[in-house]
C-alpha cells in the first residue's frame, strides 16, 4: 500500500497538481515517525506510514511557512480528513486548496495493519468518503465509555475527579499546539486586556485553561485525541471533548467534520432548538 | 362489562327511590357493573356545606377515602348535590395540602386523591354514548322534553368542569340520542331553590312556577332532571304551584327514566309510578 | 384568590371575614351582577352586593346588620353569583362564611330559625345515622320549626311511593360519622375555610 | 437570619427585556431575595461563557443568564445563538461536576416583572439549599489568587 | 490614573427610604480611583445636575458614576448633564439602586449592600470606558405608515403635507378603518364619513403619498433611518390601473348573500366586491373564498362585463421592497368577541348586538338606511337596552382594563336612538360614567337630561328571550333594586382591543407589545409615541384604546417625530459598535455568521504590490446594530463591542470579589 500511496504523491508533484506532500518519514529511529514536507517527486520515496504515524498533520497547513510551499497533498486519516473539511468550512483553507491522500487507521488512531491507502481526494469527495466509510463509527459506545463511567458519578466525584486531574496540568500548551483546529494568530490565553486566563499554572488557571480548551472545540472537534496524546502529564482531554460531542449530537444532531459547506454548528440556530433547562 | 362505582347518597335510597331504580336498571340496560360502596355516609349537603366548613369537606372525604379503599377509581354519584360536594372536595384537597391534612386527621383515613366523580350525564357521555342509539329499543320520537340542569350539575364551572355554564348541551345530545325532541329554553340553569324547598316555601314555589311555566311555554311536555332536590320540587312542589297558580300538570322525569324507557325497561321498574305528576299521559 | 398587602392591615369584622374566606373583600367593585341575578334577591332584606358593601366597611356597627340579615338564610348557595361575577369574587362563599359566624355569634334572624332548624335536623339525622333519614328529618324538623301542617299532607303519598321510610337505616360506621362531627365542632371555629 | 447563608450570585441580563423586566419588578414594589448583583449586557448573545467563569472566581455561589423569549430578541436572533451556546456550556460544566442550579437560565420579557421577583427568590432559594460553592472557592485559595495588574487604570 | 465622581441619589424618599445614602457615598469614596463621592436629594433636579458638572470641572473628572434610577429613565439626561461639563457623555454611567434596590428590598441593611455593590460594577466599567462618538447614519427620507384607519391616514398627510415621502399600507381592500363604519360621532354628532371621506380623497389623491391597500407587512430588516420593509400586495384579481370603478362587475356577480364585513353581518355583499360606495380607493376586489370561479371555475361573468378587461384570474401576490426611514404603526383596534358571555345570549339572539353593529344601524349609507330596526324582524324597537364595560373591566371572563370610549359612545347611541324613534325608550345599565374630555360630560348629561335615557348604576345578570321579548335581569345598586326590562333591542357596548395578530407584525418589526397586545411606548409619560425601537412610531388605538381626536391627535404627534427625524441628511447612532483587531483576526467568520444585520464584511489585507496577504473582518458601521453577538463568539477576541467591551465586562464582575 506504501508505494501506492508513494506513487500518487509523486505523480502529483510531477504533474504540479501539488506543491508539497506533506506526510510522514523515518525518524530518528525505526521506532518513530516525524513529518516531511517533500517538494521534489525524487524524494517521494521517504514516504512512510506505520504505527509510529500519528500526528496530525493537518496543524501543519495552517502555518505561514508552510502556506509558502504552494497548494498541500497531505497525508491524512480519516480524523485528519474531517480536521480539513472544518478548516474548510472555517474558511482556514480553501476546499480547492488542498489534497488529502487518504489512509485508514486503527482505533488507536494509528496506521493500522493494512495500512490501507484511500487514494487521493478533494475536499468534497473525502466528504462522501467519510459519510460512507466512517460516520457510522463516531461516538460509538468504547469510544464514550470513559465518558459515561463519569457521567455516573455525583457532582461531587466528578468535581473532585476533574480538579485532580486538572491540578497536574502545566501550561504547556501541547494540547493546543497538536490541535489541527486551534489556528489562532493570538490564542486568547495571550490577551492581557482582560487577562482572560489566570496564566500560572494554578488550579484556578488550569480550571480557566481546560474550559477554554474545551468550549472552543464545541461542535468543532474531530476526535483526532492529539491533544490528550501530545499532554505530557496524561490529562484525559479526550473525554472532555467527547462530552461535548456527544450533547452536540444530541441537542443538534450534528457531527463535526461532514460539511465543509455549512454553517458551523454553534454559529447558527433552529427556531427549535431544545430549551428546557430555560426557566 | 364496564365497572364503575356507585354512590347512591341519602335521596336515592329515600325520597327520590325511583331515580335510585332508575339508575340501577338503567345501568343493567346498558351493560355496567356498579359495584356499591360499603357502608357509604351522607356527603352532608347544603347543610353541612352552608353551615360548617370541616364538616362540608369530612364527610364528603370520608366517601372518597372509601372508595379509594374499596379500589374504585372512578365513582357514579347520581344525586348532583352529592357529586358536586364529592367533586368539589376532592378540588380542594388537591389543591390545599394543608386542609388535606388536617381532614385525613378527623376521618382518621388517609385519601390520596384518587378518584374521579362522576355525575349521570358524564356517566352517559362516557359509558353510553353515542352507541346508545343502537340500543334503544323504544325511539322516544316526538316527545318533547326541556332538559333541565339546575345548579349543582354546571356550577360552579371552575370546580366542576362540566359544559357550559349558561348554554349546556349535554343532556340534549343524549335526550337526541333517545330520539325525543329537546326543546331550546332558557332557564335550564335557574334555581328552582330546593335547597330551601321546606324551609322557605314560599319563594320556593315561585321560582318553581317560573321554571315549569317556561319550560311549557316552549313547548315541553316533560323535564328531564338529573338531580333529585330538583326532582322532588319540581314534582312534588307542583301541588303547591297548582293551588297558588293553576294546573301545571308537567311531569318530571330522572334522565335516567328517559333513557331507560328508551332502552325498553317496564315503566314500573324504573320508579314512575312514585311520580306526584305522572308521566303516564305523556310516555306511552 | 390571594390576599393583598391591605388585608393585613385590616382589623375587626372585615379582617374575620377576609380570614375565614379566601377572598379579597376590597376586590368587590359593586357592580351588582351578583344581586341582579340572585334567583332569591326579591326575598332577601339585603341585596348581596349590598352585604358584600357592608363588609367591605368593615365597621363592628355592621356586624350585627350583617349577621343578622335574613339575606345569608334566603341564600340557597345555587352559585349563580360567583359564576358570573366578573371580578372573581366567590359571593357564595362568603354566604357560608357569614352564615357560620352568624351561628356561632347567635346572631341569626328570626324568620331563619325554619332554615337552621332544618338544617339542625338534617345534620343530626346524618349524625344519629351517618345517612340522611328524610322521614326522621322532615318529623324533627316540623317539631324543631313548630311548622307542623306544611308538608304533612304529602307524607300519606310518600310513603305508599315508597318514597319514605319509617326506621332509618344506621350504618357500621356510624360510630367513625359521629366521630368526624364532634371533631368539626369543636375545630369548626374561626380558620380558612377551604378555598374553592 | 445573620446564621443562615447567604448566597452570592452574579446576574447576566440583557437591556431589552430582562433588565426592563426587572425594572418593572421595581416600578411595581414586587419584593425580592436580595442576593443577586446584576450586569447588564446588550444582549444575551453578547454574553462571553468565561463571564461565568470569572464570576465563580470572584466566589459567585451562582450565576443566572436571563434574557428575551425566543423570538422577541431586540436583535431578533441573539438569544438563539446564546441558547446554542449554554446548551453545551452548562453541560460542559456539569460534566466538570458544577451543579446545575449553580448556573441557571431563564427568559424574562420587559412585561414579566412577576416572573423576575419569583425567579430571584426561586434561584436564591436553590442555592441556599445547595451551599457555598466551596469547590472554586478552595480553587481560588489553593491558587493564592492575585489580581492581575492593569496597565494605566 | 482614571478620576472617578460617584453622585448618589436619594430620589426623594423613593431611595433614601430603605438604602443609607451617606453610606454609599462614603464607601464609593474608598473604591479604586474615586476622587469624590456626594449623595443628594435630587440628582436629576437642576442643582444636582449642577452638583455633577461642578465635580467634572473642579476635581477634573475622567468618569461619572450616578447612582439613582434605571439608565432607562435618566441616563440620557446625565449623560446630557456631562456632556455640558465637557465630559465624554460615554464616560458617564448609572448604578440602578431604585428599580432594582430600592423598590424591591425592605431590609435597610441588605439593601445598602446592594447598592454599594451595584455603585462598585459601574465605577469599575467607567474605569474601563472609553470616550465614544456618535456614528452618522444617512436618512432615507421615506416614511412607512401601517394602517389606513383615521389615524394611519393623519399620519400620512401630516407628513406628506410636510414634503415628505409617505408609503401607506392597509390590509382591507380600503382605507377608512372603522371610522368609516361609525354612524356620528360624539359629542359633536357630526358624520363621521362626512368628515373622513374627504380625508381618504385627499390621501389617494396626494403626490407624496404611494398608497397600498389589500397589502401587509411580509418582512423588516433594518434601523432607524435605513429600513428594508417587503410588502405583500394580496392578489386583488382586479388591475387597479385598468379598473374605472363602474361597478358594472358587482351589479352582475351572481354571488350576492355574503354577509358584508363592513356592515358586521348586518347587510350582504357580492363576491366580487367594495367594502363600502366611498371606498378607496373606489375600485372592487375578489373575494376568492366565495367566487365561483375560483371554487368550481364556473362563472367568470366579471371578467364578460367589465369594459376595460380589468378582471384578472391569475393575478398573484406581489411582493415590492422599499427603503424606509421611518415607520409610523397606526394598526388601530378590533371589537372584541361577545361569545364567552353565554348569559347575554349574543349570537343566539339575533336582537343581541354588539356597538359597532349598532352604529351601521344609525348610519345614514347603513344596510338600513339608518332607519334603527331590529335584525330579527326588522321592526321598530320600542325598549332598547344598552350594557357597558361588556368584556371590560372583567379579569373573571374578559381583560381587566376600561376601553375608555364606551361611556360616550353609548350615550351618543342612546341620544341617536331617541332622535330616530321619539316615542322609544333607551335603558342604559353601567358602573361609571367615564366622561373626561372636552364637551363629554355635558354630552352625557344631555343623554339623560334631554333626551331622557334611563342610566341603572349596575351589571346586567341576565338575558334571554320570552315572546318575543328579550328579558333584561339586572340591578341598580344606587336604590339597592332589582331591575326586570323586556326589551326588544339590546346592544352590548364591547370591548376595545389589539388587532388579531399584532404579536407577529410585533416580532417582524421587532417592537414590544404588553400582555394585551397594545404596542408598548418608549416611555409612559414622555415619550408617548415612540415604540422603544429606534425609528418606530405609534398611533390611535394600537397603542391603547382611544376615541377619534385623541387617535388624530397621537397620529400628528407621530408625524411630528418623523419630520423631526428628516430634517437632518444623517443623524448620530450611538456609538455602541463593534471595532475588529485587524492584527489578531483569523478570519474564521464566526462573527460573520451569527451577525443579525450583516454588519460584518470581509476585507482583504494587501501587501505593498497588492498582493493579497490575508483576510479579516470588517464592521460597517452604520449597519451595526451593538448587540455584541460577534464579540463573544470569537474565539481569539478579536472582536469587541464599544460600551461593552470585555474589559469593561471583566471590571464589572471584578468588582463583585469580596
Amino acid at each position: 500500500m506504501i508505494e501506492q500511496l508513494r506513487a500518487k504523491a509523486k505523480e502529483l508533484l510531477e504533474k504540479r497538481e501539488a506543491g508539497v506532500i506533506i506526510g510522514y518519514g523515518r525518524g530518528t529511529n525505526e521506532t518513530t515517525a516525524t513529518p516531511v514536507f517533500i517538494t521534489s517527486p525524487a524524494r517521494a520515496g521517504e514516504l512512510i506510514f506505520n504505527p509510529f504515524c500519528y500526528n496530525n498533520l493537518l496543524t501543519f497547513v495552517t502555518r505561514d511557512e508552510h502556506k509558502q510551499l504552494g497548494k498541500p497533498a497531505v497525508v491524512a486519516r480519516e480524523c485528519d480528513m474531517k480536521a480539513a473539511i472544518v478548516l474548510v468550512q472555517e474558511d482556514q483553507i480553501k476546499a480547492d486548496g488542498i489534497i488529502l491522500l487518504s489512509v485508514s487507521c486503527d482505533e488507536q488512531g494509528r496506521a493500522d495493519a493494512a495500512c490501507r491507502f484511500n487514494g487521493a481526494m478533494t475536499i468534497p469527495e473525502a466528504e462522501e468518503w467519510l459519510k460512507k466509510n466512517y460516520r457510522a463509527k463516531e461516538l460509538t459506545a468504547d469510544k464514550i465509555a470513559q465518558v459515561a463511567e463519569l457521567e455516573k458519578m455525583s457532582d461531587a466525584e466528578r468535581w473532585a475527579f476533574w480538579s485532580k486531574e486538572f491540578e497536574r496540568c502545566i501550561k504547556c500548551y501541547a494540547c493546543r499546539q497538536a490541535c489541527p483546529l486551534c489556528y489562532c494568530r493570538q490564542c486568547i490565553v495571550e490577551k492581557n486586556l482582560p487577562q482572560w486566563v489566570l496564566t500560572s499554572p494554578h488550579p484556578a488557571g488550569n480550571m480557566a485553561w481546560n474550559i477554554v480548551r474545551a468550549f472552543h472545540l464545541a461542535g468543532r472537534c474531530i476526535d483526532c485525541g492529539e491533544c490528550e496524546r501530545a499532554c505530557p502529564v496524561g490529562i484525559p482531554l479526550l473525554a472532555l471533548n467527547r462530552a461535548l460531542q456527544k450533547e452536540v449530537l444530541r441537542a443538534f444532531d450534528y457531527v463535526s467534520g461532514y460539511d465543509h459547506a455549512g454553517k458551523p454548528v454553534m454559529a447558527s440556530f433552529k427556531k427549535d432548538d431544545d430549551e428546557e433547562f430555560i426557566k | 362489562m364496564i365497572k364503575i362505582g356507585y354512590y347512591p347518597g341519602c335521596s336515592l335510597e329515600g325520597t327520590s327511590s325511583d331515580y335510585g331504580m332508575s339508575v340501577r336498571r338503567m345501568a343493567e340496560g346498558l351493560g355496567w357493573e356498579l359495584r356499591e360502596l360499603e357502608d357509604w355516609n351522607c356527603c352532608g349537603a347544603s347543610a353541612a356545606h352552608q353551615t360548617n366548613r370541616l364538616l362540608a369537606l369530612s364527610l364528603p372525604a370520608r366517601v372518597l377515602a372509601l372508595a379509594e379503599e374499596q379500589g374504585v377509581t372512578e365513582l357514579l354519584a347520581p344525586c348532583a348535590a352529592c357529586s358536586s360536594r364529592l367533586i368539589s372536595t376532592n378540588k380542594t384537597l388537591s389543591e390545599n395540602p394543608e386542609t388535606a391534612k388536617e381532614i385525613n386527621e378527623i376521618i382518621e383515613m388517609n385519601y390520596k386523591g384518587t378518584v374521579k366523580v362522576l355525575n349521570v350525564i358524564q356517566a352517559l357521555q362516557k359509558h353510553a354514548m353515542p352507541e346508545i342509539e343502537r340500543k334503544v329499543r323504544r325511539k322516544l320520537t316526538g316527545l318533547k322534553v326541556a332538559c333541565y340542569y339546575g345548579c349543582l350539575l354546571v356550577r360552579q364551572p371552575k370546580v366542576l368542569k362540566f359544559d357550559d355554564p349558561e348554554e349546556p348541551k349535554s343532556m340534549e345530545q343524549i335526550v337526541a340520542a333517545l330520539g325525543a325532541e329537546a326543546v331550546d329554553w332558557p332557564l335550564k340553569t335557574d334555581c328552582c331553590g330546593a335547597g330551601l324547598s321546606m324551609s322557605v316555601t314560599e319563594a320556593v314555589v315561585d321560582l318553581t312556577h317560573k321554571i315549569l311555566e317556561n319550560a311549557k311555554f316552549h313547548g315541553a311536555q316533560v323535564v328531564a332532571v338529573a338531580c333529585p332536590m330538583c326532582h322532588s320540587n319540581l314534582d312534588m312542589r307542583q301541588l303547591d304551584v297548582n293551588r297558588r297558580y293553576g294546573a301545571q300538570n308537567l311531569p318530571i322525569l330522572f334522565l335516567t327514566q328517559l333513557v331507560g324507557l328508551a332502552l325498553g325497561i317496564p315503566e314500573k321498574d324504573l320508579g314512575l309510578k312514585k311520580h306526584f305528576v305522572k308521566a303516564t299521559s305523556v310516555v306511552k | 384568590m390571594p390576599h393583598g398587602n391591605n388585608s393585613s392591615t385590616l382589623t375587626g369584622f372585615m379582617a374575620e371575614v377576609e380570614k375565614r374566606g379566601k377572598f379579597r373583600l376590597a376586590d368587590c367593585y359593586q357592580c351588582g351582577k351578583c344581586s341582579a341575578g340572585c334567583p332569591m334577591a326579591e326575598y332577601m332584606d339585603i341585596l348581596p352586593h349590598q352585604i358584600v358593601r357592608l363588609c367591605q366597611l368593615g365597621e363592628e356597627s355592621v356586624r350585627s346588620k350583617v349577621l343578622g340579615s335574613q339575606t345569608i338564610w334566603q341564600c340557597v348557595s345555587c352559585e349563580t353569583c360567583s359564576t358570573r361575577c366578573p371580578k372573581d369574587f366567590d359571593i357564595a362563599g362568603l354566604m357560608d362564611v357569614l352564615r357560620e359566624m352568624s351561628l356561632e355569634a347567635r346572631a341569626a334572624h328570626a324568620d331563619a330559625g325554619n332554615i337552621i332548624a332544618f338544617h339542625k335536623a338534617f345534620k343530626n339525622s346524618i349524625k344519629k345515622t351517618g345517612r340522611l333519614h328524610e322521614f326522621g328529618l322532615a318529623v324533627g324538623y316540623k317539631l324543631r320549626s313548630m311548622d307542623l301542617f306544611a308538608d304533612v299532607t304529602k307524607f300519606p303519598k310518600m310513603l305508599t311511593a315508597g318514597k319514605l321510610r319509617f326506621l332509618p337505616h344506621k350504618i357500621k360506621g356510624v360510630e367513625k360519622v359521629k366521630k368526624i362531627f364532634e371533631k368539626c365542632e369543636a375545630r369548626g371555629k374561626p380558620g380558612k375555610r377551604g378555598g374553592k | 437570619m445573620s446564621e443562615e447563608f447567604e448566597p452570592k450570585i452574579t446576574a447576566f441580563v440583557c437591556n431589552w427585556c430582562t433588565y426592563a423586566g426587572a425594572d418593572l419588578a421595581g416600578t411595581s414594589r414586587l419584593k425580592y431575595a436580595s442576593n443577586m448583583r446584576v450586569i447588564k449586557l446588550p444582549c444575551t448573545g453578547r454574553i462571553d461563557f468565561m463571564f461565568l467563569i470569572r464570576a465563580f472566581e470572584q466566589g459567585a455561589d451562582a450565576v443566572l443568564v436571563s434574557g428575551c423569549h425566543p423570538g422577541d430578541c431586540h436583535y431578533n436572533e441573539g438569544n438563539y445563538y446564546a441558547r446554542r451556546r449554554w446548551t453545551v456550556f452548562r453541560k460542559l460544566l456539569n460534566f466538570l461536576g458544577i451543579e446545575e442550579d449553580r448556573v441557571q437560565f431563564s427568559s424574562v420579557s420587559a412585561a414579566e416583572g412577576r416572573k423576575w421577583a419569583d425567579l430571584v427568590n426561586e434561584v436564591t432559594g436553590a442555592v441556599r439549599k445547595l451551599g457555598p460553592f466551596k469547590g472554586y472557592k478552595q480553587l481560588m485559595e489553593k491558587s493564592r489568587f492575585i489580581q492581575p495588574v492593569e496597565a494605566g487604570k | 490614573m482614571s478620576r472617578i465622581g460617584v453622585f448618589v441619589c436619594h430620589c426623594g424618599e423613593n431611595i433614601g427610604r430603605t438604602v443609607d445614602c451617606a453610606k454609599v457615598a462614603q464607601a464609593a469614596a474608598k473604591f479604586p480611583g474615586v476622587v469624590h463621592a456626594v449623595d443628594y436629594k435630587y440628582m436629576c433636579s437642576d442643582p444636582g445636575q449642577n452638583l455633577i458638572k461642578q465635580a467634572i470641572r473642579e476635581k477634573k473628572l475622567t468618569g461619572v458614576v450616578v447612582a439613582a434610577c434605571s439608565p432607562r429613565m435618566h441616563e440620557p439626561t446625565f449623560r446630557r448633564a456631562a456632556a455640558e461639563a465637557g465630559l465624554n457623555p460615554f464616560l458617564c454611567e448609572m448604578a440602578n439602586i431604585r428599580e432594582h434596590v430600592s423598590w424591591v428590598h425592605e431590609d435597610r441593611a441588605a439593601a445598602t449592600a446592594k447598592a454599594i455593590d451595584h455603585t462598585r460594577i459601574m465605577v469599575e466599567k467607567a474605569r474601563h470606558d472609553e470616550p465614544l462618538f456618535p456614528v452618522k447614519v444617512p436618512v432615507t427620507k421615506t416614511a412607512l405608515v401601517i394602517g389606513g384607519g383615521i389615524a394611519g391616514i393623519q399620519a400620512a398627510l401630516d407628513i406628506a403635507n410636510g414634503a415628505q415621502k409617505v408609503i401607506l399600507v392597509e390590509k382591507e381592500p380600503s382605507i377608512g378603518g372603522h371610522m368609516a363604519q361609525l354612524s356620528e360621532t360624539f359629542p359633536t354628532l357630526d358624520c363621521s364619513q362626512c368628515i373622513l371621506t374627504p380625508r381618504m380623497v385627499e390621501v389617494a389623491a396626494h403626490p407624496n403619498i404611494k398608497l397600498h391597500t389589500f397589502s401587509e407587512i411580509e418582512e423588516s430588516k433594518g434601523y432607524i433611518g435605513n429600513f428594508e420593509v417587503k410588502i405583500r400586495k394580496k392578489a386583488r384579481s382586479v388591475d387597479l390601473k385598468k379598473c374605472t370603478g363602474c361597478g358594472l362587475c358587482m351589479e352582475k356577480c351572481p354571488v350576492k348573500n355574503i354577509k358584508s364585513e363592513f356592515e358586521c353581518g348586518l347587510g350582504a355583499r357580492t363576491a366580487i366586491y367594495r367594502p363600502f360606495p366611498q371606498a378607496v380607493p373606489n375600485k372592487p376586489v375578489i373575494d376568492r373564498e366565495h367566487c365561483l370561479k375560483f371554487q368550481k371555475g364556473t362563472c367568470g361573468v366579471c371578467a364578460k362585463v367589465c369594459p376595460v378587461a380589468a378582471i384578472n384570474y391569475d393575478d398573484t401576490d406581489e411582493i415590492v421592497t422599499e427603503k424606509i426611514g421611518a415607520i409610523v404603526l397606526a394598526t388601530g383596534y378590533r371589537v372584541m368577541g361577545t361569545d364567552l358571555y353565554g348569559e347575554y345570549g349574543y349570537g343566539k339572539y339575533p336582537d343581541v348586538i354588539d356597538g359597532l353593529q349598532f352604529e351601521r344601524l344609525a348610519s345614514a349609507s347603513g344596510p338600513t338606511d339608518g332607519n334603527i330596526v331590529r335584525p330579527s324582524d326588522g321592526k321598530v324597537p320600542k325598549k332598547v337596552v344598552f350594557l357597558k364595560c361588556i368584556g371590560s373591566r372583567d379579569n373573571a371572563h374578559g381583560i381587566t382594563y376600561c376601553s375608555k370610549i364606551c361611556c360616550m359612545y353609548v350615550a351618543k347611541h342612546a341620544m341617536l336612538y331617541k332622535h330616530k324613534v321619539h316615542d322609544g325608550q333607551a335603558y342604559v345599565f353601567y358602573m361609571d360614567i367615564r366622561a373626561g374630555g372636552k364637551n363629554y360630560d355635558e354630552f352625557v348629561r344631555r343623554a339623560i337630561e334631554e333626551d331622557g335615557a334611563m342610566y341603572y348604576r349596575g351589571r346586567v345578570s341576565r338575558i334571554y328571550e320570552h315572546g318575543g321579548k328579550l328579558i333584561v335581569k339586572g340591578v341598580d345598586t344606587l336604590s339597592g333594586l332589582n331591575v326586570q326590562i323586556d326589551a326588544d333591542l339590546v346592544v352590548l357596548a364591547t370591548a376595545m382591543q389589539a388587532q388579531e395578530g399584532i404579536e407577529k407584525l410585533a416580532q417582524k418589526l421587532n417592537v414590544s407589545y404588553d400582555e394585551y397586545n397594545f404596542f408598548t411606548e418608549a416611555h409612559p409619560k414622555l415619550r408617548p409615541v415612540e415604540a422603544n425601537t429606534a425609528g418606530i412610531f405609534l398611533a390611535g388605538a394600537c397603542q391603547a384604546p382611544k376615541d377619534i381626536p385623541e387617535a388624530v391627535a397621537q397620529a400628528g404627534g407621530a408625524a411630528a417625530k418623523v419630520l423631526g427625524l428628516f430634517s437632518s441628511d444623517e443623524l448620530e447612532r450611538e456609538p455602541i459598535i463593534a471595532r475588529v483587531n485587524e492584527n489578531t483576526c483569523v478570519a474564521c467568520w464566526y462573527c460573520y455568521n451569527v451577525c443579525p444585520y450583516g454588519a460584518i464584511e470581509k476585507k482583504e489585507i494587501k501587501d505593498k504590490q497588492g498582493r493579497t496577504v490575508r483576510w479579516v473582518a470588517h464592521v460597517n458601521e452604520s449597519v451595526c446594530a451593538g448587540c455584541g453577538l460577534c464579540n463573544a463568539i470569537c474565539p481569539s477576541k478579536s472582536v469587541e463591542l464599544d460600551g461593552f467591551d470585555d474589559g469593561q465586562s471583566y471590571a464589572e464582575i471584578g468588582a463583585l470579589s469580596e
